[in-house]
């Protein structure tokens, strides 16, 4: 049966995310933003939430309740919050749920478990490469099999500063696209730290990998190899969720300035210019949202939805430019200071369009 | 009840059900009264009236999708011929006011000869724009007086934009729900609407429109001179609420705006059924050639057209999914004024776009009337006007997310 | 020295077709258009003003005044009165500017002073192909020379109906793009009456040429053969000009029954949505109108134009279709009937995108 | 005179002129003083008050493109940086408000220190807007009362969003040209203009925003706390011209607004500046990764990349030639009211969107710090704000266009 709305379940974890988005995240955005560091507290107290080990199996101690549509739920709400401190509380899953669809028990043992630990740990995920033409499903990045190890080779960008648990690197092994957990500190490896026009909240980093040997156990799945695929799939997915966060933030933000905001003796919102821009922002982000449902719901029904995906993702780029973009117009002045929120929502929604990332749902 | 796309088996066999409509009975004749402006198209009616409207698809037991299946259905068959779908012999519009606004009796009066076993075809119709109000209904001049002598409403004025008013007005058995003030003075509380029967004495048909697009569907401008109908022809209360001027309208008027809640999703799913038409047409052309959309392709390696594609399909998608809503917000019971505007309002819109694109993407041959796609895109463009006009909508939605009432923001 | 001004003489001309297009075209239009068919005296009426002849060489009888500018000027003053009409009056240049610029001395002797004399002679221009990947540089048409004479196949369309003047067809001679004067009237053509979209006032046809044999002297410019691809650009420009003609027509249209027509009480115009919306038609109308005439400036002043042309017929064609889609929705549900002219001017718009035609200018 | 797009040797040269400052002057630090903003930027500062100013292209004399001599200057410095633009030490709109409006004495007296030979650099620089007023001119509260006793005026009131205003507020010879009433009852007849020298007592830079783009850029928030200047500070008649309620507004305050009918081509070309820089910087950077425009492929051929980049190249270019026109009218004595919003609300637009664009279709590299299309989508967005919204400027094309008043149409 079609049907709009969550489950209580489903709408309960929305609300509580909504209310942590609100009273811890949103109050933090702009330092964040502006010193480019994120408090240890907002991460301990995401963590305590468990938002990301409740997606995790039970086996390892998780709440074994996995669903995408729960996670564009999460995502949607933490990015209202933040972009930069949704994706750092959301980090471990970048790692943990690629492990928890296709790790091997070894892999298992030790990612999830400590995921699903008293303490955060941060994953970090090793996809993205800087070339205008980067294809996701075929990286540059290579990964060549010698006896018992693999040896990658290549250049990585926008990936969030690594912790103690190994990242993880897709890589081209001949013509299979493969992912690799890789300690961060393996020699070869050269980080930096890195400066983007929005997400400055997160530490990322370009990592450049050369000759860097991993053992053959390091493979995403073992022998078995993991589907990549089906995990950018999802990347797309609770990507296009996080710019649906983004601009329904910026169109709240806008929409409460507007009718705030007095010039020739009324507020800006009752002129038809900016109420239509508000409309066509509630209607173009709700149309992004539902689209983005689907293809979550594709996901939990075990469908293939590499298309509803892509064009969820797709359309939600373009919604969070344009209503972000949008924000900014509706501040007018204020829109391009940084004492407003707009502003950053514009720097962050441009980015989706690079932004790629595996299963954070 | 959690989030979910799964339609019910019921929707899948409606769908089934109504394609097979669309591709076996209209899309046959549908360039033909297309290009036969005005012509009854017949064959149509008739196998609607006799064969079509007692057809099931089959499957009426178990769940259902409720409000959203009759999207479907709209979907289907305007899929096939939008025009045709709106020259179908039903109460279409005036038959939802009277189901929204009438008494049971007038429910039976006016609806039987719509569930007659057997007897002609024939239509129902609404009929509120008038030459001087467009969009405006607190503006309309046609007049509803009651005469105590005859027990009677005496209606005059004139309507235009009538959709299928020359059947429901000149074929017996059929009607037209007449908008009409009581009280010129007091605005929007006056208006009221009338059940006119056809051939009616005093109300005259002057015409259909000629169009750019949906031309086989009878757009009819009606005249009212001194047009009677009994008492009991009135839908709802001829009492007129006084204005509270804290308020913008009132209840009454809004009551009658209420059908629109209801309407509206069904005009943005008759969008999307045109939308795909095209939509599904340009790819299957270009698949037949070699294009194929590749949705792993990396941004740099797209073509122009296979970006063009995705962003139709995402397009078409959001607004099927926005009605969609809108539509289950019906079956629940709950208001859905903003989500019906918001679906009506990007309908109309994605589909007006995807359809001219699809002539552009088509080149010559999109231009043509060899294919169907200037047609769809001929057709395609009502939806961004009637049942409110795309800015009417967007009002509609200001309003809703802004909390203002129409008197803050016009 | 940059000027937007055209000169006194370039002004006069414009206004003379102004009215031209004011008085004896727009009132033509939409019966035309629901006729499918063309006054004769509304061609002939044109004739008289000289248009074309004047951009004709003196040798043959023409006014030796040719200009791209100008050209622009005649062409969106016609297309404003109507798309159909303003075809039908320039469809001479469609072979006479060709063979003027390239044409043999026996080739201009023949059409060219036809052209220049007291009646009225159509002009066929076949270019355009049906398919939707039609490479107007690289036709699917083929012309193969045989001996002394040239056989020719393919499919054209969109021809407006060839008269007593042999018609111009473009093919390519193994890899060259080359044109060729074609007597419509030759075994192995045949020829049918299209129905398209728009520009339904204009009697066009569809044209299949089944080995048709042409005499080697029959190719544009004989031996030394024509710069087709000049041509092409040369048309692009004219189509621009064309469709700002067409744009400005259901900008203006618009616009008036803007301030005419009211609701709650005042004249729409009013309404910012509506108010806006016709600023925006302006500014895209202007902007798109000096990208046109700086390409007609550079055909004019011998640069290569290919970009600038290029660019500017895209951009004419998409503000023709944003512009005239818009007057629909200012009219409501009058725009939507055929007692006005913006529903006419919508269907002419959408034809931009496959129009094709060589130098109008 | 006819219709030609042929630039003066005169233009060509002072293109080529500042074009190399851009590259040589200002490209070099642009990423610096982005990165350390409310730094100034000493180097160049010093460089063009010491050498810029006194350079000229070369080529004097011959026929002038007039005006649009100095977009092409505002273009070729914007190219090279937006904000290092805006922070050269000139009576910047400042001194268009002097020498719209004062007399030849006041121009003398506010413009002589920055046409001296030596000195050190200073800024003009024009306060407007107010915390509470935005684009609302009219709906300025800042007040300028005039005191007999010492013969001076007294200002008193906030101002936001003064570019250049720390400059011209701290930095002896320089002035701010100062927007306050002088009857608050009259409304815009009331507001005049007052030349506040740096340093004045009672002027207090309370602070600079922080800022998404343009950030070498300074803008100033200035307090004045009975902040007195001469009687003859005052530019134009202190005069309250009675309203005529016929007209939307008087002739004085139009006549302070009809400076903006020169900044706003300016502006316009400045946009276009920052947005040359990024087109050029995308096609430059994906031709020598082989992708180049093809111009000549047919629609169904072209990729994303190609179509955007065509669409890029022709919005910028209409910009660029609105500009032009409106500038073009000025060199002719000519109101260019309509064509200067126009060029303004196209340029500020277009410019948003190539840039944007260009952030995107760069990938990651296009969203890093390390290349410039990111601070260029930064400095762009500014465009389409100051100097009247895009929203401000597309209502004063509508009224024109419509013959509409302002009381009709706001």
């Amino acid at each position: 049966m079609i049907e709009f709305q969550p489950s209580d379940d489903q709408a309960l974890i929305a609300e509580t995310v909504r209310q942590f988005a609100e009273n811890e995240v949103r109050p933090q955005a702009r330092t964040c933003d502006e010193t480019g560091e994120m408090p240890a507290e907002i991460v301990s107290a995401a963590h305590e939430l468990g938002l990301v080990a409740n997606a995790l199996p039970e086996a390892v101690g998780g709440g074994g309740e996995r669903s995408a549509v729960t996670g564009c739920l999460i995502a949607e709400e933490l990015a209202w919050g933040d972009l930069a401190i949704a994706v750092g509380i959301l980090t471990p899953s970048l790692v943990g749920l690629p492990v928890a669809d296709f790790g091997t028990d070894e892999q298992k043992n030790t990612v999830l478990k400590a995921l699903c630990g008293s303490e955060f740990q941060a994953g970090a995920l090793a996809i993205t490469e800087p070339e205008f033409d980067f294809d996701v499903f075929r990286p540059r990045t290579t990964a060549t099999r010698n006896g018992d190890h693999y040896v990658i080779e290549g250049r990585k960008c926008q990936v969030p500063a690594p912790g103690e648990l190994p990242m993880l690197v897709t890589a081209m092994e001949g013509d299979a696209l493969q992912a690799f957990l890789v300690d961060a500190k393996s020699s070869g490896i050269d980080r930096k730290r890195e400066s983007n026009l929005g997400l400055r909240g997160l530490a990322t980093e370009e990592i450049t990998l050369s000759g860097v040997e991993v053992p053959a156990s390091a493979r995403l799945g073992g022998e078995a190899g993991a589907d990549v695929r089906s995990l950018i799939v999802r990347g797309r997915v609770a990507m296009a969720a996080m710019a649906i966060g983004v601009a329904r933030a910026a169109f709240e933000t806008s929409r409460d300035y507007a009718k705030e905001r007095e010039t020739f003796g009324a507020p800006i919102a009752t002129r038809q210019a900016i109420a239509f821009k508000l409309a066509d922002m509630a209607i173009e982000i709700d149309g992004a949202r539902l689209l983005t449902w689907e293809a979550a719901w594709r996901l939990d029904d075990g469908k293939d939805a590499l298309r509803e995906a892509t064009l969820a993702y797709q359309q939600a780029q373009k919604v969070a430019l344009t209503v972000s973009d949008g924000a900014v117009q509706v501040f007018g002045g204020h829109g391009y200071i940084r004492d407003y929120l707009p502003e950053m929502h514009l720097r962050n929604a441009s980015g989706f369009a690079s932004f790629e990332a595996l299963s954070l749902v | 009840m959690a989030i979910s796309f799964e339609p019910t088996e019921n929707t899948v066999a409606a769908k089934e059900h109504f394609n097979s409509i669309a591709m076996e009975q209209m899309r046959p004749i549908s360039r033909r009264y297309d290009e036969n402006e005005g012509e009854v198209p017949t064959e149509w009616v008739e196998w609607w009236w006799n064969t079509g409207r007692k057809q099931t698809s089959g499957k009426l037991d178990g769940p259902s999708d409720g409000f959203i299946q009759a999207c479907v259905q709209a979907e289907e068959l305007c899929f096939g011929d939008a025009a045709l779908y709106l020259r179908m012999p039903t109460p279409a519009l005036g038959g939802s006011a009277v189901g929204a606004a009438g008494t049971s009796e007038q429910k039976v009066q006016f609806l039987k000869h719509f569930h007659a076993d057997g007897g002609h075809p024939i239509w129902g119709a609404m009929a509120i724009t008038e030459p001087q109000a467009g969009s405006d209904a607190s503006a309309i001049e046609t007049t509803a007086e009651f005469d105590e002598a005859s027990d009677e409403w005496v209606i005059n004025g004139q309507k235009i934009f009538c959709t299928a008013g020359k059947g429901s007005s000149t074929v017996d058995g059929g009607f037209t729900v007449v908008w009409a003030t009581i009280d010129p003075e007091a605005g929007r509380a006056g208006i009221k609407s009338f059940v006119v029967p056809a051939n009616t004495p005093g109300m005259e048909l002057v015409g259909c429109e000629k169009k750019l697009g949906i031309r086989a569907s009878d757009t009819a401008t009606l005249r009212f001179e001194n047009c009677r109908v009994p008492r009991d022809h009135l839908l709802g209360s001829a009492e007129v609420k006084k204005k509270d001027p804290k308020k913008a309208g009132d209840k009454g008027f809004k009551g009658v705006l209420a059908t629109f809640d209801a309407s509206r999703p069904i005009v943005a799913a008759m969008a999307v059924g045109v939308g795909r038409a095209s939509l599904d047409f340009v790819k299957e052309n270009l698949a037949e050639r070699g294009v194929e959309i590749r949705y792993d392709a990396p941004p740099a390696e797209l073509t122009a057209l296979e970006r063009d594609l995705m962003e139709m399909e995402a397009e078409l998608q959001a607004a099927r999914l926005l009605t969609w809503r809108a539509a289950s917000l019906i079956s629940k019971g709950r208001p859905n004024n903003l989500e019906a505007s918001m679906a009506k309002a990007k309908a109309g819109l994605a589909v007006t776009r995807i359809t001219q694109k699809a002539v552009g993407l088509l080149g010559a041959e999109g231009y043509s009337t060899k294919l169907m796609v200037e047609k769809w895109m001929r057709d395609a463009k009502i939806n961004d006007i009637y049942e409110g006009t795309q800015q009417i909508n967007q009002l509609i939605v200001a309003r809703r997310i802004l909390d203002y009432p129409s008197s803050v923001l016009r």
